[in-house]
């Protein structure tokens, strides 16, 4: 609940990878919420977007890496399309999942093994390669 | 320099508005003739069109009225109402300006007003002084205490000129003041100084994909809402919805639309809307005692004299609900309007399914802003807004001597800034004059 | 008998909503001496005064009763229609049937137009008895008096005298610049604030229209619009300002130290010193309270070392008079005082400073020269936190009221700091941010991605000392974290509120001042500069906190509003003043001491009281208070007012 | 006038029926799609992180062949449409990114490929007024809600392809087609996309919301162009059919489909056995089958 800033903690290496793959400049958001407001999925995530990002700037990585939220985003770009300040939410959506798939642990978000029986046959290449570029490590 | 090199100690003033109505005022009473050039039938601008103003809620029309009246009949200041300058030559203290006068196709010398054949005009069209809120005749004046109150003919609305039909207002006017065949006119005035108070305009609602193009007919603008609340526009001042004029029990005021966007709309902020929107969710309330506003915004930015207080009170006495966050997508449902917004205070994704939305859209320059700096030979910044020659400690000046500027073509003010602004300007004009 | 007309307004929905006015206008037509009776939908437009025009040519009317809204919205309108028909303007009434009668019965619509009528039928009683009356034209004198030296009364005093006329320029501080004088550079341009404000004080220093009197109050004022009396007390600065050059030799060799108040208590001065280094006028002044030579005598270093032999220990406070036809009232701000906000240390912890402190620090020519240093240790900070709105929005424990600058000027201090530091890390604790005026937005967003400013949307409960270090606790609302900072230094974005003494000021010019001391104006919205008390103008931060471009235009704008009034050599006032039944007055003088404007006098030949006709504002204190009834109010005397209750009570 | 053509992976099994109503239409229609040699998969999404060359070179390498054989490539689906232009244009903008991944396909690619969808050459070439004239059985009477989804549309300013809140090309096809467009606010939503693998109860969730959104406006039938939307509105109707009991499905038809109706392709071309719902009752109803 609480949390202690510092110049390093506000530089940390957290939010600096995350603006590197990513490629956008947190400092910009001005915590409008328009990319929470526009999400189709978001009503499923324990944490906006735009509070993703706030917590990512604060360099707070466990409580980023330990929401759903960007597990759930579809890359749909709703929320990047809207942005008043021109941030690709996406991106960092996606530079968050690189961040824990690149991981020593390697982690995947799904495990093959485990889908449903006739699963593989039903759904379409599309889903199983963006789905495996998406989850797997 | 005049004919003869003499230094013309009259002024004119570009639009009129309240500033240009409050510079002509304070010119004319220093003694100096004043030539007040408006583009619309009727001086008094964007103001004419609010129904009260903030903080103190005061009615728009009974503080202007007088200042109108005062312009319309002070002895030093020349209105040319419906009028718009063409060309401008000369430098200051000799500035030859031609001024268009748009046909009226009526002769105001011999109208006195009466209103006859505004009464009579069959043709109903959305009003634009009115933002579609109400219809309009062809023949029409601002409003019925209009300066002058001279009506003025819409030729694209007149059946006459669209289908060579009617002349119901030739035939009923009681001094055969109509005249379809009337010409624009050209005049040529020589001044010593011009002051550019050219006022502003709205973005139109229709630029907005995400909030329905303008389709959704429940999505209105702030200055619809005024016309809505104003007792001497189309719905009498009661609040009703323009699909089916029911009365709304749930009004969605969203902030910054278009304004604080550089990536899509307008970089700058249009400083009043907040307080505006306020004024509106507590003018609201006080006519729909049941019904629930809420306001989407970002910084509430109340920074005049009274006007923190204003909100608060609004927050506290009537229940208005600020919710922080943009709305990202508004669409129709049926009889509902959806409004997809967020509250970021508690990071919860907020929908509301509302009767009505009003939308406080970006201040933007007049769309002839920019080439009437171009005729007066003055800079305008990227959006159109007149460039000061120095923000700080010369805001009124621009760097052509004896050309001012006033109001919010220099960039959005309230009325109270506008009026300083102006009164301002024409200080610049009296040093002028006297230095000469 | 007279012929007499009623005008009735609908004033729209307003009056005619409630008020059923044609009866009412039939009604009143029956009366005798009633020759004529209308009424109209918008009575004060332009159609509606041509009504009345045609009724007066057509019916040779002599006494018109208008039934409208309020006198003080459109008497003189109606005044002037009746005027161009060559009938006596005085002989013209309102009958208030809005706000005393329609908008406050709207649901009794009967009583209403009851009431209504007989608001008129009293009126008519006044008109009847009104006698012709002619304004009073009132000689003006065309001179300025300017209160206050800062950047508002520097532009209205320069466009004054560049209009032509001569001004009066007092200053209370030795030297003109106000607060601006203190400022680094200014957003959102970042152009250094001193050189815009050195090049305007020394045109007022030099122009010839401009008198200019620094280290000096007003003491006293008498009189009204066009004829001000003035006193104006000159303190004594034990300078002779004629004689000194300015060379600074005797405040380099003066042993006296103590901590300045421009330099916000991080810079010294001596005992002989001018404001602030190059100050416009550039001369010294003693401060007596701190000079050893008023303390004990011991002490003449400064009258040895002046090559010009300027000092005068002896010189003694000067008092002037003057008259003036208009004051400007440019008194400025000040910010309210650190030491009074417990939250945040009392003032007490060194670290901790406000606005025009860092100001001072980021000055050239400030305590450090520029150099951003903690005042504790004097090392470099590397955590600096700004907080905003400091005792401002803040309605039940200080001011309630918005600041209107201290966003942009934290924005300001955070780039430059950044500038500075650039390893340093600004925290920004803020509410709402207000960055509305033109170029301020965009100044804003930019500075904060290219500088990576954190903005933490949150008020700061309390700072504390910790250690050598500034302990903050404050919240960052948009992830509901508690946030704690350990910074380096703390600067307090403290609210503004008027300069002392303002109150004081505005008693001795009869203007009103609000429940925090700020000026109040005629009207919000169409009158911003003038004061409710004629002939009183009001620019700057004096009237409501506000930058320095509003300053600048609200400074011309009285500019403005003086040359206009000014511009006539007559200045016309009405004539609805007291007046002495000399028969019955015994010059027992109680009128001459109850009169507020003293504008009642014993006439020493005769012994009775006189009254001056330029002086009197009617407000009839001295009628209330004669014994035998020997005053009256010209047109509005007692037998008028008893008719007029008699129609209502009958 | 030929185009070279695209397919993608998914046309070639799942989505066969898709294929296979495009090139015959466009026989009829004109004009051949000349499929491209040898290609690859388009790699399904385009990377957005900064650093991922890696999945940059399988739709390079599609746009390196490609302008070996022509000008102007077509594709179908809307996810290889939006992986292949957005590289494009990336390749069209950094220079640096551009030899990187030509060194590494070793290939000298300079980005001047025009990339198309089938949609705009039906616009731009043949023409939708040209179009409704080589109609041989109009849908009249059809009530089609046109589903654009996110990746035809959007990044805005890369796609190009159509208004970002309102788009209406769709609606114009499907009016060209003497169909009745039905106009719903969902239509540009996402319908969960790869969730579907992720979290299959959102993608769930997302579909219902926009199946939902176009029953109420009044459709009989869905309009697609990506096999991946295909399945989640169309194969999922079954799994929101569990959840919400009073949900009814409707056919989702892949707009060629829908052309080759109108042109009157034979049964079997038209492939509606791939379909999830079984659209042949409403066309039925609707005199068309």
């Amino acid at each position: 609940m609480k949390i202690e800033l510092t110049r390093q903690k506000v530089h940390n290496e957290f939010a600096k990878k995350v603006e590197l793959i990513s490629g956008q400049n947190l400092f910009a958001c001005y915590q409008c919420g328009n990319c929470t407001a526009g999400c189709p999925v978001a009503f499923a995530m324990e944490i906006g977007p735009h509070e993703v990002i706030r917590y990512t700037l604060l360099g707070l990585e466990e409580e980023t890496l330990g929401v759903n939220t960007y597990w759930l985003c579809a890359s749909c770009l709703q929320c990047t399309s809207r942005c008043p300040k021109g941030i690709d939410i996406a991106r960092v959506m996606d530079a968050l999942r690189m961040v824990v798939l690149r991981k020593k642990e390697r982690k995947d978000h799904i495990q093959i093994p485990e889908f449903p029986e006739g699963f593989l046959e039903k759904v379409p290449q599309i889903a199983f390669v963006s789905g495996f570029r998406k989850f797997l490590s | 320099m005049g004919d003869n090199g003499v230094f013309v100690k009259r002024a004119m003033v570009i639009g009129g508005g309240i500033a240009g109505i409050s510079a002509s005022i304070d010119l004319g009473n220093g003694g100096y003739e004043v030539v007040l050039v408006e583009k619309l039938p009727s001086i008094g601008g964007r103001m004419l069109q609010l129904s009260e103003t903030f903080p103190t809620l005061d009615c728009a029309q009974c503080t202007l009225t007088p200042k109108t009246v005062e312009t319309g009949q002070h002895p030093h200041i020349k209105l040319l109402t419906y009028s718009e300058v063409e060309q401008v030559e000369g430098k200051a203290g000799d500035f030859r300006v031609k001024i268009r006068r748009k046909a009226a196709y009526v002769d105001w010398e011999k109208c006195n007003g009466c209103g006859l054949c505004q009464q009579k005009c069959p043709s109903k069209n959305p009003s634009e002084f009115d933002r579609g809120m109400g219809l309009g005749k062809a023949i029409y004046t601002l409003s019925p205490q209009a300066v002058p109150n001279k009506p003025v003919i819409n030729p694209s609305n007149c059946r006459y000129f669209k289908e060579k039909k009617c002349r119901v207002c030739e035939k009923i006017c009681p001094v055969g003041a109509i005249d379809y065949e009337q010409k624009d006119r050209f005049v040529e005035e020589r001044v010593g100084a011009i002051i550019t108070a050219v006022g502003f305009d709205l973005i139109p609602r229709e630029s907005f994909g995400e909030y329905g193009y303008g389709e959704v007919p429940d999505v209105i603008d702030g200055l619809a809402f005024e016309r809505l609340n104003s007792a001497s526009g189309p719905t009498t001042g009661e609040i009703r919805r323009p699909s089916d004029s029911k009365i709304p029990k749930e009004v969605v005021f969203i902030q910054c639309t278009g304004s604080r966007d550089p990536e899509r709309y307008m970089p700058y902020c249009s400083r009043v809307c907040c307080m505006y929107t306020a004024k509106h969710a507590r003018l609201y309330k006080h006519k729909v005692h049941d019904g629930q506003t809420y306001i989407f915004y970002m910084d509430i930015r109340s920074t005049g004299k009274g006007y923190e207080e204003f909100i608060q009170q609004g927050m506290e006495e009537e229940g208005i609900l600020y919710l922080r966050g943009r709305v990202s997508r508004i669409f129709r449902d049926g009889e509902k309007v959806i409004v997809w917004g967020v509250d970021t205070l508690t990071g919860k994704k907020v929908e509301i399914s509302a009767d009505m939305v009003v939308l406080a859209t970006a201040i933007v320059p007049q769309k002839d802003a920019k080439d009437l700096a171009k005729k007066l030979g003055i800079k305008t910044d990227e959006y159109g807004f007149l460039t000061e020659v120095q923000r700080k400690l010369r805001p009124v000046e621009t760097d052509i001597e004896g050309i001012y500027i006033a109001g919010c073509a220099q960039g959005p003010k309230d009325i109270a800034d506008a009026v300083a602004h102006a009164n301002a300007a024409a200080s610049k004009v009296q040093v002028l004059f006297a230095k000469n | 008998m007279k012929r007499l007309g009623v005008f009735i307004c609908h004033c729209g929905a307003n009056i005619a909503g409630t008020v059923d006015v044609k009866s009412v206008a039939e009604k009143i037509g029956k009366t005798e001496d009633v020759a004529h009776s209308a009424d109209y939908i918008y009575m004060c437009s332009e159609p509606g005064q041509q009504i009345i025009r045609e009724a007066i040519r057509g019916k040779g009317l002599d006494g018109v009763v208008v039934a409208c809204c309020s006198p003080s919205m459109h008497e003189n309108t109606f005044r002037k229609a009746v005027k161009s028909q060559g009938m006596n303007p005085y002989l013209c009434e309102i009958a208030n049937i809005r706000e005393q009668c329609s908008w406050v019965h709207q649901k009794e619509k009967e009583e209403a137009t009851r009431k209504a009528e007989e608001i008129i039928q009293a009126t008519l009683e006044k008109v009847r008895r009104n006698d012709s009356l002619e304004a009073i034209a009132v000689a003006i004198n065309r001179r300025v008096l300017v209160v206050g030296g800062g950047i508002a009364g520097i532009t209205a005093s320069l466009d004054l005298a560049e209009g032509g006329y001569e001004v009066i320029l007092l200053e209370r501080e030795p030297a003109l610049g106000g607060h601006m004088a203190q400022l680094s550079r200014t957003f959102p341009d970042l152009d250094p604030a001193f050189s815009g404000l050195f090049l305007k004080a020394s045109e007022v220093e030099r122009h010839p229209k401009i008198h200019l009197h620094c280290y000096s109050e007003l003491e006293d004022v008498k009189g009204y619009v066009g004829n001000f009396e003035l006193v104006i007390r000159k303190k004594a600065t034990s300078v002779d300002r004629g004689r000194c050059t300015g060379c600074g030799i005797c405040i380099e060799n003066c042993p006296v130290e103590y901590v300045s108040q421009f330099e916000r208590g991080m810079g010294i001065r001596k005992a002989i010193d001018t404001l602030y280094p190059s100050s416009v006028p550039n001369k010294p002044v003693i401060y007596r309270e701190h000079c050893r030579y008023f303390i004990d005598g011991s002490c003449h270093r400064c009258e040895e070392v002046c090559p010009e032999k300027a000092i005068d220990f002896k010189q003694e406070d000067e008092r002037i008079s003057e008259k003036v036809g208009a004051v400007v009232v440019a008194t400025g701000y000040e910010l309210y005082p650190k030491e009074q906000l417990g939250e945040y240390g009392y003032g007490e912890i060194p670290d901790v400073i406000d606005g025009l402190g860092f100001e001072r620090m980021l000055s050239p020519n400030g305590p450090t020269k520029g150099k951003i240093i903690r005042p504790s240790d004097g090392k470099v900070p590397k955590e600096m936190v700004f907080i905003q709105c400091v005792a401002s929005r803040d309605p039940d424990r200080y001011m309630p009221y918005c600041s209107r600058i201290c966003c942009m000027v934290t924005a300001k201090h955070a780039k430059i700091y950044k500038e500075q530091v650039p390893d340093g890390q600004p925290y920004i604790f803020y509410m709402d941010i207000r960055s509305d005026c033109k170029g301020y937005e965009e100044f804003l967003q930019k500075t904060i991605e290219e500088k990576r400013l954190l903005y933490l949307r949150g008020r700061v409960s309390r700072v504390f000392q910790d250690d050598g270090r500034v302990r903050v606790l404050g919240v960052d609302t948009l992830t509901g974290k508690m946030v704690e900072v350990a910074a380096d230094m703390v600067v307090l974005a403290t609210a503004i509120v008027p300069s002392n003494g303002v109150k004081d000021l505005a008693a001795k010019l009869r203007a009103t001042v609000d429940r925090h001391g700020f000026l109040t104006e005629a009207h919000i919205k169409l009158y911003p500069v003038e004061s409710s008390t004629k002939g009183i103008y009001l620019a700057g931060c004096g009237q409501s906190p506000k930058d320095i471009s509003d300053t600048v235009s609200q400074a011309s704008a009285t500019a403005s509003k003086i040359q206009a009034l000014l511009s006539t050599d007559k200045l016309l006032q009405d004539p609805l003043i007291a007046f002495v039944d000399e028969e019955i007055c015994s010059g027992c003088g109680i009128c001459v001491e109850i009169c507020p404007y003293e504008a009642r006098e014993m006439d020493p030949h005769r012994g009775i009281s006189m009254v001056h006709s330029a002086l009197c504002q009617g407000c009839g204190a001295c009628i209330a208070s004669c014994p035998n009834n020997a005053c009256e109010l010209r047109n509005g005397s007692a037998s008028q007012v008893l008719r007029m209750v008699d129609t209502f009570v009958s | 006038m030929d185009y070279l053509y695209f397919p993608g992976c998914t046309l070639y099994t799942k989505a066969k029926n898709f294929d296979q109503t495009a090139r015959n239409c466009s026989l009829l229609l004109g004009f051949e799609l000349k499929e491209l040699k040898n290609w690859t998969c388009c790699g399904a999404t385009f990377p957005l992180a900064t650093d991922n060359i890696m999945a940059l070179l399988p739709p390079s390498r599609i746009l390196a062949t490609a302008r070996e054989e022509g000008t102007a490539l077509t594709t179908l689906c809307a996810i290889c449409f939006n992986v292949i232009k957005r590289t494009n244009r990336l390749i069209q903008g950094d220079v640096e990114k551009r030899d990187k991944i030509n060194n590494f396909i070793e290939k000298n690619y300079q980005g001047d490929l025009q990339v198309l969808h089938y949609l705009e050459i039906l616009k731009k070439d043949i023409g939708f007024p040209q179009l409704k004239e080589k109609v041989k059985k109009p849908l009249a009477g059809l009530k089609a809600a046109a589903y654009y989804g996110c990746m035809l549309l959007r990044p805005f300013e890369e796609m190009e392809f159509d208004d970002k809140e309102k788009p209406a090309l769709f609606e114009e096809f499907l009016e060209a087609l003497g169909a009745k467009a039905i106009e719903f606010p969902y239509k540009i939503e996402c319908c969960g996309s790869f969730q579907s693998v992720g979290s299959p109860d959102v993608a769930t969730e997302c579909a219902y919301k926009i199946l939902g959104s176009a029953i109420k406006n009044g459709a009989e039938a869905m309009v697609s162009t990506c096999p991946m939307c295909t399945f989640n509105i169309d194969h999922k109707q079954s799994d929101i059919k569990q959840k919400y009991l009073d949900f009814n499905p409707i056919p989702v038809f892949y707009f060629t489909q829908l052309l080759g109706v109108a042109m009157g392709l034979d049964y079997q071309t038209l492939g509606f056995d791939q379909n999830a719902v079984d659209p042949i009752p409403l066309l039925k109803e609707k005199g068309l089958l």
